[in-house]
């Protein structure tokens, strides 16, 4: 096997032990840097659960706990030139994929210098500067704008990608089929990435779904992966290749990311219909457990769980502190003026 | 007479059709061991099991297409569409299928179908929850479009409703589920096509349908304080809507508004309007004056909803427009 | 292997003889019925065409020249009591399924007394009292209401079935998907009955539809055959026990009849397009060499044809002279009246 | 000047603008090499290439959704829903995406994209391909409803609406594709919200649009002969509507009729009915009339259809009621 440029035939045992030690170091700080983006999510979140529950947020909320793998593994993947398009359970996707965490809470809260100016919300946190083509609050309503999005990739040239996230329940709705068909006859370099929570709502999507995504895919002769979607490194890695094989070979394919709702569908959701609490995975702890076992210090998690919990309190004040949207503002933003096109 | 909320006098009427008429089926998205996501079917999986409430996937066009069939081969669907923003991915089945197959087959079968579903803001569900999208099905011949404000009418109307040999669409508003009230008995009976008055007045008419019914009494109210004495008329279907009833209000009242809480352009107001401006002209001393949500998406802050959905003050607002 | 009540167990070569005889004598009664029902649909639909050119017969005639076969060898496996939905390209659907030929020429000339009272025309063919729950003018929008009846036969118990028919261009629609998965949850007994001639109105469905009904049937395990549509007794024998299997089992199958769209998508259309006229199969050319191959009589080949001219000579007289339909009875006929529930 | 026909005048807006803007893509169904079944996309495709004018399958939800995609990603896609009726599988990406995500997203983006339809009877289509469904989009805030009546139209109101920023409902009427005219040289100008007034009158104002301005047209030609001078106003876009053109006419004529093909109730009469009862309830010596299709499903019969749809002698009708 041909080593690298730089690097001797010969390799020593004492050669191969410091490599591997350097690997581990780099993927040791690559791992920290995803467990402190999923902290964030994490921690971010929480706050939103805790606004919600003493109405500082209104509406509808879902959290994307025990998905934050999935989010910052998948983002590890993509340029800002990359394009996503998100579900109702989005803040961890806008939030890896680059919204700012002020932004963030300035929407949730209804604030004039929100991500949306106030008017989308949970559902609808979007930050097209970065890529991040919306939340949705149509379950499969953002699939076939990825696959546009890929398209309009595809017709620009370049190497950027498209990636569309849906749940499991949304396999049931046509449109994400008639896209599954388009990608393929289009050819677009799109990622249908599944995030399997298991739940539609208050249903088990196995009571919903009667395929498997690996099936349906094989129908379209897509390229398809399941992936442990609590192992952050997993995700990264299986999406990172298949991201990598879209730039070169522009089309779509499709992973199946195995993960746990750890709340309830929404905020206030009881829960009274689950069952599956025994089996539940959180990502954050796979990853601090994985870190500790390379060695680093309880102090460093700890330092990087107090950042998240100091930016997101930062936040928070600062989209407390911030102005409230205005009618007129919103009344003037109906239409997009001629000017801009 | 009990004391209830909305969304039980929903689930009574559903109650009660499934258990007189076994034709009667409940279908829709989390509807039966989940009882709803606004909790209308509580309680009835138990009751009727498996064949009679049944979840369906989130595969909206298909369930309406899948109540066609049902209704064509016997049965008396009841679907729910959870959000009534929802029914964008359902129009073809209620409106190229089930409002046309009795007159396009020539009345050779009936469609006995109930799309239930709930619009409307104050929840701050944001643009894509809270769309009141009623004028576009009562623009469709062959659909009955119903839209109930208090607990009896909604227990009532429902009923009407299921035993309808029609497509309804019946349009509950998500802001009244939560509603208290009082739910007559006996039971409580009308009939579609059929509005009230659920304040008699001699100096404006105000018509208006589902939650904004309870924001014009409490404008006429405040309007009673002035001197003003307004003649409150609740719709309860809009499709077909009481034209006779409303016209015999405007010749008593000679001045209009029609409230709804839908964006007023284009909204059902404006039907009401056009054609008392048709038929009540003589009747009018005094412009007719429309309220309903300003022209924008409904917006998720508590501030901008607010703001952007119409209320009592609009609506005094208005009456006293049709005086000037 | 044991024979049938009142046969010998000793069965001689001469009575094997006399035995396939008769299968054969039964199978050749069969398909003369067989053709002459095709004939029949094929002279009605002639007839239309002509029609059409006239001016006697307006709007959009999507004729089912070449696809004969499918519509009579399934409706020979069906029972009054089962019902179908189908499509655009539904005249042969309807006849077969037992649509007399009176209301069918009345419909299509607009009379009082058609099908549907010349509300509906070639588009919306149906009737209900045999089952037929009409012809479709939205490419898919059958398939759910054939779902639907298929549920209402499954929950009013009894051996009923239904059958959807499309298109290989309705395997686009979004709604068709829905359907695969709702009527494999729900266990309802469908058959999935896709009528593949190669195009979707001018677009041939290979440059529209990226799998194959075959996989996508097996993505939801659903039984699938591929039958050769232009032989009548093949689609009989395969719908036959399909359909049997469905009244016991009660639960979806899919079939895909391989057929020619012998002429344009609709009347008028020029074809331009059209590059694949040498491998067109035509059902009746392909019943009548077979019958003629058992030794069927010329004579009695011309004579099922001579019938089937006779019938739509007579079915077309009596709607040229039957009464227009009236606006008075249209105007009536938008609700159907309380009394009827 | 140059004669033409109405669906050259479309397939010419296409062409310039595919020709002047790279970033303008053409997706619908048979539109490529097919070039359409009503050949309004005829020769495009040779021209442009598979990169311009795209093929797409009978996929018509994804196909808006992929169109807003395509939008925020740089795009002008046009895209061609084959009759109005099948936006009925298209609601969810032209009105809850395509509406709302510029102003849901706070300004973040835009999404000019068009959707090219077309709408009425006259060709015994039947029940599901001969809708008129404008009024759905017109009541939606974020659209934009564009429906043209002569080559000119268009032609200018095409180009303009591919120009515009904002997703634009563009309705064509099937019946007048064939229809011969003049297409002006150099070619026309137009902006959306601009009506026309077609004929200057000053004894009542037709406010109307599409195929049937033709119909008013025709009207006043025969209302002339008994003496009564009709306005015709061509609102050309309906959603914004030009209010103040058909105000100031109304402050003319004192008198009122809107028409369209689209059924009379809760179509897009009734708004403009509704309004000027209204802002321009003073002017109005005579009740409103509307012209719209009578109240059913439009039916396949050549009898029937031709009387359920409105034409000159149901305006004429209506105008001598304005005076009754
Ligand atoms: C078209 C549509 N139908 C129904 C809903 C209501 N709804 C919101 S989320 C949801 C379940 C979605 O399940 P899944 O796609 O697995 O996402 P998850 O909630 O598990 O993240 C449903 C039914 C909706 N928002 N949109
Ligand atoms: C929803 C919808 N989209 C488009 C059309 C227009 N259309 C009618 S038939 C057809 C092609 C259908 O192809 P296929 O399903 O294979 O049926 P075939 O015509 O080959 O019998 C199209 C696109 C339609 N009627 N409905
Ligand atoms: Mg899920
Ligand atoms: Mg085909």
């Amino acid at each position: 096997m041909k080593g690298g440029e730089g690097e001797g035939v010969d390799v020593t045992d004492a050669v191969a032990r410091r490599r591997s030690d350097k690997a581990k170091l780099t993927n040791d700080a690559e791992l920290q840097r995803h467990y402190a983006r999923m902290l964030l999510i994490r921690e971010a979140e929480m706050r939103c659960g805790a606004l919600f529950a003493e109405g500082a947020i209104p509406g509808f909320i879902h959290l994307s706990n025990g998905q934050e793998a999935v989010s910052v593994g998948v983002m590890a993947a993509l340029r800002p030139d990359d394009t996503i398009a998100s579900t109702h359970r989005g803040h961890g996707h806008a939030l890896a994929k680059g919204l700012g965490l002020d932004s963030f809470f300035k929407e949730l809260m209804g604030k004039a210098d929100g991500a949306c100016k106030g008017r989308g919300g949970s559902m609808h946190v979007a930050d097209l500067s970065v890529g991040m083509l919306g939340a949705n609050g149509i379950v499969g309503g953002g699939v076939a704008i990825a696959v546009g999005s890929a398209l309009a990739h595809k017709l620009r040239g370049g190497d950027a990608v498209a990636v569309s996230f849906f749940g499991d329940g949304a396999l049931a709705e046509g449109v994400l089929h008639e896209c599954f068909n388009v990608a393929s006859l289009m050819a677009a370099p799109i990622m249908f990435a599944c995030e399997n929570n298991g739940w539609s709502e208050f249903s088990p999507s196995s009571a919903q779904i009667a395929f498997t995504l690996e099936k349906l895919a094989a129908a379209y002769s897509l390229e398809y992966r399941r992936v442990r979607g609590s192992d952050v490194e997993e995700v990264a890695k299986a999406a990172g290749e298949a991201i990598e094989r879209m730039r070169s070979e522009r089309r779509p394919c499709v992973m199946e990311f195995m993960t746990s709702r750890v709340r309830g569908h929404y905020e206030g959701d009881m829960q009274r219909y689950r069952t599956d609490q025994g089996s539940l995975v959180d990502p954050l702890d796979v990853t601090r457990e994985a870190l500790e076992q390379r060695g680093v210090a309880p102090e460093i998690l700890e330092a990087l769980a107090a950042d998240a919990r100091a930016e997101v309190e930062a936040a928070v004040r600062a989209a407390q502190a911030a102005p409230d949207a205005t009618l007129q503002s919103a009344l003037e933003g109906v239409y997009a003026p001629k000017e801009r096109a | 007479m009990s004391e209830a909320r909305f969304a039980h006098a929903i689930n009574r009427a559903l109650d009660d059709a499934l258990e007189r008429d076994s034709r009667v089926l409940l279908v829709g998205e989390d509807i039966a061991k989940a009882g709803g996501v606004f909790g209308a079917t509580r309680g009835l999986f138990d009751k009727y099991g498996r064949e009679r409430v049944l979840d369906f996937p989130i595969s909206e066009n298909a369930m309406a297409g899948v109540a066609v069939g049902l209704a064509m081969g016997g049965y008396r669907p009841v679907i729910e569409i959870m959000f009534m923003d929802f029914v964008a991915l359902a129009m073809d089945g209620i409106v190229n299928q089930a409002a046309k197959l009795h007159f396009m087959f020539g009345g050779q079968g009936d469609v006995p179908l109930v799309v239930r579903t709930q619009h409307g803001g104050g929840l701050n569900a944001g643009p894509q929850h809270s769309q009141c999208l009623e004028a576009w099905f009562a623009h469709i011949p062959g659909l009955k479009v119903v839209c109930p404000a208090t607990l009896d009418d909604a227990y009532a109307l429902l009923l009407a409703s299921i035993e309808d040999p029609n497509p309804v669409i019946f349009v509950e508003h998500k802001a009244l589920y939560a509603m208290k009230g009082a739910l007559s008995e006996p039971a409580p009976k009308a009939e579609l096509g059929v509005a009230r008055i659920e304040r008699a007045g001699s100096d404006v008419t105000i018509v208006t349908y589902g939650a904004m019914v309870h924001e014009a009494l409490a404008a006429a109210r405040s309007l009673a304080e002035e001197g003003v004495d307004a003649e409150v008329i609740n719709l309860r279907t809009l499709q077909p809507w009481d034209e006779s009833a409303v016209l015999a209000s405007l010749s008593r009242t000679h001045r209009l508004v029609v409230a709804h809480e839908a964006v007023e352009a284009f909204g059902v107001g404006a039907e009401i309007a056009a054609r008392m401006a048709q038929i009540g002209f003589d009747e009018l001393d005094g412009p007719i004056m429309r309220v309903g949500a300003q022209f924008l998406p409904i917006p998720f802050a508590r501030n901008l909803e607010k703001a952007v959905l119409p209320g009592a003050a609009r609506i005094v607002e208005a009456v006293r427009a049709t005086h000037g």
